[in-house]
């Protein structure tokens, strides 16, 4: 393995945590970084991490993250060889695979026209019908009234889907007809400031299905292997806060069948690099294809953990044109590995986004524990993008004690100034049906609709009465306030 | 030394009395008197005896609020300077916007009646579009903010009078 | 797996990154736990993170962490059922062992009568030569005039070693007749400091070695399995300073005859527990027994990233007379796993010590790397015990990698205020040779003694002449000076 | 403003001029001047710009010590008030105690003549034994600490007097 770096250089398309991870694989590997970044940004760990920075202008994501334009100079500019997308802003954008493709530049997922195939909803779907995998009913993308006449045949709940883009960006459940008009525009609107098309698509609404899906990783040579499943059923408002490998709920029969039927499509697709297939499955251990995400997931590292892969490694080598060295044979899946995602909301208000400047961070140490996290102490986490912060990833030989671990990582986890859903996650994660592995995609909603955070302790308000019994010292415990006079002139040194 | 703090948490306010000694603080709340002192390891990273008993805090202050990380959750205090008038859950909150963010929508119109669960202005933040509701029929006094504006978490966006 | 916690209640009889270690490992499974510290250890880590803590009394190790009344007094009085004794201090000690036993505490470790028999180096070298296993010629513990008479019969070098107690305390490589006595005086000295035992036993000293171990675990019911290798030829003063597993030098054949070796030599011993059978490797391939090791080692945690288990866990549910749930067959390495040794110590005066107040920490966060640490910012590492700080251990698929993951932790691991052996781990850990898997126990010496810390490029001495061109702000960076007043009186409070 | 400063680090000292700019600081070393300035994330870590390059750092002062961590290093800095003799290897440091410990032995006496290597005294700490020796030929002067003390780093222990 001592062989030469995949490429010379690579332009990383994104912020956060999973730029931050995909600076730290390039290096591993021996790969010089670019890293880009909006105004809003300047701060954030991923830019100083890289080799070199590129700030593409404005927060806004049209004028950063999103243009493409933009983005394929900084690479040209740069001298990058290839693009790692990330996940979300531009990932699953066939426009931007091309736009790479035709400036000479690898991009580091599937060929545009793959994107293209599978990222639009409703032909993945007629291409699983067509491989004999079961779907879940439903009707592709349309206009306002032929969706209301569609949801009326097929009767509510509906769930209403972003056509192109996943994440669950754009996803409402309607329950009956009255909101029906209104859910879609609002959806409509937020599937457009998410990915730019305002196409959105409708499914019949299952009971208290699970989300299971399928990481894959293939090769320009036809070889696809599986890495098993992940189990993505905790979910709040369709966006998934809580995973794990392997799914409670599958055994290895169901395994099988879920990895081929991944392979099927991905074969029949003509895949190339990291992937995945996402299915619910039903009580009764049916399971339903819903959509293929090609491009990373955030909870890619249960994978990795459970597998003993590293994803990047493997997107960045097969990217390059390497044969994959693994073999669906070699794959051994040990221990279970939970993540929980951190995001700067507050849950005592209805889970109101909260960004702010980080006042305080002490991110946790324990064996078996990996935080992939985006920002540091001192920044200001901007109110423009995602409010993922980080995940926290525990693995341990099995599912109770990969549990214990996460629970008290996240005890341990302490991030001041944006409120997070920190005691949320260590709630929902000590909460019994959680323990017993019981969870469907209702599991929030039917277990932790009435979650309050608990009310301080006598030794909480002890201390903070004492704390604040003192005259302020100084207008904050930030030090940007410490820096002499002449830096806080320094142009653009300032702290936003 | 002995000070009368308000403190306000959760939407209660609840009155302490801390009185400096030589070791440290008394703090009397609800009744109960805790003697606390602490030393602080690093900025904001501190070790306490509360009652003879030793724990792990770390804090953020910003003037006259508080956030206090300790056992694994994370508690915030505000320091009121006067007895207010207990806090509820009062219709106007509902109008506040809910975190800062980008104005994408009003919906309402000053002199406009508004049923229950009507929607009245839209607030994207993070990627996440919420919109706000009335809580109750009411009628729209005044509009604070328009389209496209930047607006702060918990600013008044729209002004109801209720029961007209 | 969802068993019941192997004790309700372990005392944790040690202090540093072991004791955090090991307070999470019984936290993970549900078992309370107790700790120990001494009046120098009121601020280290592992104090509040137990659910109680014991004060044992003055610094020094004699009336603390080495007293064996206080520490069953302790733990009786806390109610405990076991004692967890992490390395280092009484962990190889079997009147401590025999004093647990008697209190009816039970030992997380071998019985005392093992301990006493594989503790003692002469007794398990017979052992060894018994049961066929090859040793390094020598001479038992004897007095002075004894041993200068076997130095001089097996001819110099030899290598004096502590016959009590492992970890390179007290040994000393002996050239010539000249300073033998002066040598084996310094030696019986600081081994009676830190065992209470000054026998010294002398060995023939192999050239250019390889210190390869074996790790096994067993349960009471004769069940006894090895768990692969680990290399730890890296050394200094005899002291491992970076470990790794699988060696490089070890194939499966080899694998296989190390492993049967050290089974033997612990059914033979009525071993129990987990423990380390250390050999010689020589250029030629052949082994020979070292000693065994009747503890958990400094450097198991690359033997749990490769082997996917958690030793400590097992300790435990050993030591509780469950049965271990694992069978040779079922042990699968995966990947390669390193680790480095982070001290206190300075490498630009001759590696001398160097204790103090943490100015600042910020330890490194990255996928696929494991931090134990044992300290905190602000705290005073103490003159009075081991140097050690925290291990940075790195796990990859592949060696390579997981050499550039080490070495990117090390990098981006921040301490300031005692003077670390960070920057000298750097550059050991991107040496050739190292990087090319070739190393002795003479590695330091033959390509590292000349080495020199680098002197600072112009932009540290920019920023540096800029900052203290400042005049200082306050007496120091650390947050002590600004409690206020009535907090600085608080007795028992203040920082050291 | 302008400040002349007198750097030692790694035994060499270096003379630094600091100059304070509208947007942060000109620094003349070694006949070149970089372009410097930064701003505390946090306490103690910075982003700095030297050059037009954005680059990390991490440091912690006292008083006139500073420790900066750069890319991996951390280089030690002491600035002195007035220029002082450039330092080589100076006899006399290598009879100063290497490191904070305890004192368990003295092996010499005043006015006693030692040869080169030979054993003058025994610091412990972190459980290690570190016997400190003549560099070369010399006579005793003075023994200044007595076995059992605990000793300062760099505290001076014996006073030799050379070519005695």
């Amino acid at each position: 393995m001592t062989t030469a770096p995949p490429f010379s250089k690579v332009l990383v398309a994104n912020r956060g945590e999973i730029a931050v991870r995909v600076i730290r694989a390039c290096r591993e590997l021996g790969v010089r970084t670019v890293a880009v970044y909006s105004e809003a940004d300047r701060h954030s760990p991923h830019v100083l991490l890289a080799d070199e920075a590129v700030c593409l202008g404005p927060a806004e994501p049209e004028a950063s993250y999103l243009n493409i334009g933009r983005l394929v100079d900084a690479a040209c500019g740069a001298g990058a060889e290839a693009v790692h997308p990330g996940y979300g802003f531009l990932a699953e954008n066939p426009e931007f695979a091309r736009a790479c493709e035709e400036a000479g530049l690898v991009f580091v997922g599937p060929p545009s026209h793959v994107i293209a195939a599978l990222g639009d909803k409703d032909r993945a779907r007629r291409l699983a019908e067509r491989l004999g995998i079961p779907t879940v009913p439903g009707h592709p993308a349309a206009d306002d009234d032929t969706l209301e006449r569609a949801a009326r045949a097929l009767g509510f709940p509906v769930v209403l889907k972003a056509a192109a883009g996943g994440g669950g960006r754009g996803m409402r459940v309607v329950t009956g007809p009255e909101r029906f008009r209104e859910t879609l525009a609002s959806a409509r609107r937020e599937v457009k400031a998410a990915f730019g098309d305002d196409a959105v698509l409708l499914e019949k609404y299952l009971d208290r299905p699970r989300h299971v899906e399928v990481q894959i990783v293939a090769d320009r040579y036809g070889t696809v292997v599986h890495l098993g499943e992940r189990d993505c059923s905790v979910q709040r408002r369709h966006q998934k806060i809580v995973e794990e490998s392997p799914s409670p709920a599958v055994d290895p029969h169901l395994r099988r069948r879920l990895g081929e039927a991944a392979l099927r499509l991905a074969r029949e697709a003509g895949y190339v690099n990291a992937g995945t297939v996402e299915f619910l499955l039903d009580r009764e251990g049916r399971f339903y294809f819903l959509e293929a995400n090609t491009r990373l997931q955030v909870e890619h590292p249960v994978t990795e953990l459970v597998a003993g892969v590293d994803l990047v490694h493997l997107q960045l080598q097969v990217a390059a044109g390497r044969r994959l060295s693994l073999r669906q044979e070699d794959v051994v899946w040990r221990g279970h590995a939970v993540e929980a995602r951190v995001y700067a909301e507050d849950p005592e208000r209805g889970f109101a986004p909260s960004p702010g400047r980080i006042l305080l961070l002490r991110e946790p140490h324990l064996p078996g524990v990996r935080v992939d996290s985006g920002v540091q102490e001192g920044q200001e986490v901007p109110v423009h993008y995602d409010p993922i912060l980080s995940k926290v990833v525990a693995w341990a030989p099995d599912r109770p004690t990969a549990v214990a671990r996460l629970a008290h990582a996240l005890q341990e986890y302490v991030l001041l100034g944006p409120r997070t859903n920190l005691g949320f996650l260590l709630d929902l994660v000590t909460h019994p049906a959680f323990l017993a592995g019981e969870v469907s995609t209702q599991f929030v909603e039917d277990q932790l609709a009435a979650w309050q955070a608990p009310d301080p302790p006598p030794e909480a308000v002890a201390l903070a009465a004492a704390l604040l019994a003192q005259e302020p010292r100084g207008p904050a415990p930030v030090a940007s306030a410490r820096a002499p006079d002449p830096w806080e002139r320094l142009a653009g040194a300032r702290l936003p | 030394m002995s000070v009368r703090v308000y403190l306000l948490c959760k939407g209660r306010q609840v009155p302490v009395e801390v009185r400096g000694s030589g070791d440290g603080y008394a703090v009397r709340v609800g009744g109960r008197e805790l003697r606390v002192g602490w030393q602080e390891l690093s900025p904001g990273v501190a070790e306490a005896t509360v009652e003879g008993v030793r724990l792990r805090f770390c804090y953020a202050r910003q003037g006259d609020a508080l956030q206090l990380h300790l056992a694994g959750r994370v508690y915030t205090f505000t320091r009121t300077r006067e007895e207010v008038e207990a806090r509820g859950a009062k219709p106007e909150q509902d109008v506040r916007a809910p975190m800062p963010g980008l104005l994408t929508r009003v919906l309402v119109e000053p002199g406009q009646v508004v049923a229950a669960g009507q929607p009245l202005y839209v607030v994207e933040a993070m990627k996440m579009e919420t919109v706000v509701r009335a809580a109750r029929p009411a009628r729209v006094l005044r509009v604070l903010a328009r389209e496209g504006e930047q607006v702060e978490g918990g600013a008044v966006v729209v002004e109801l009078e209720e029961g007209a």
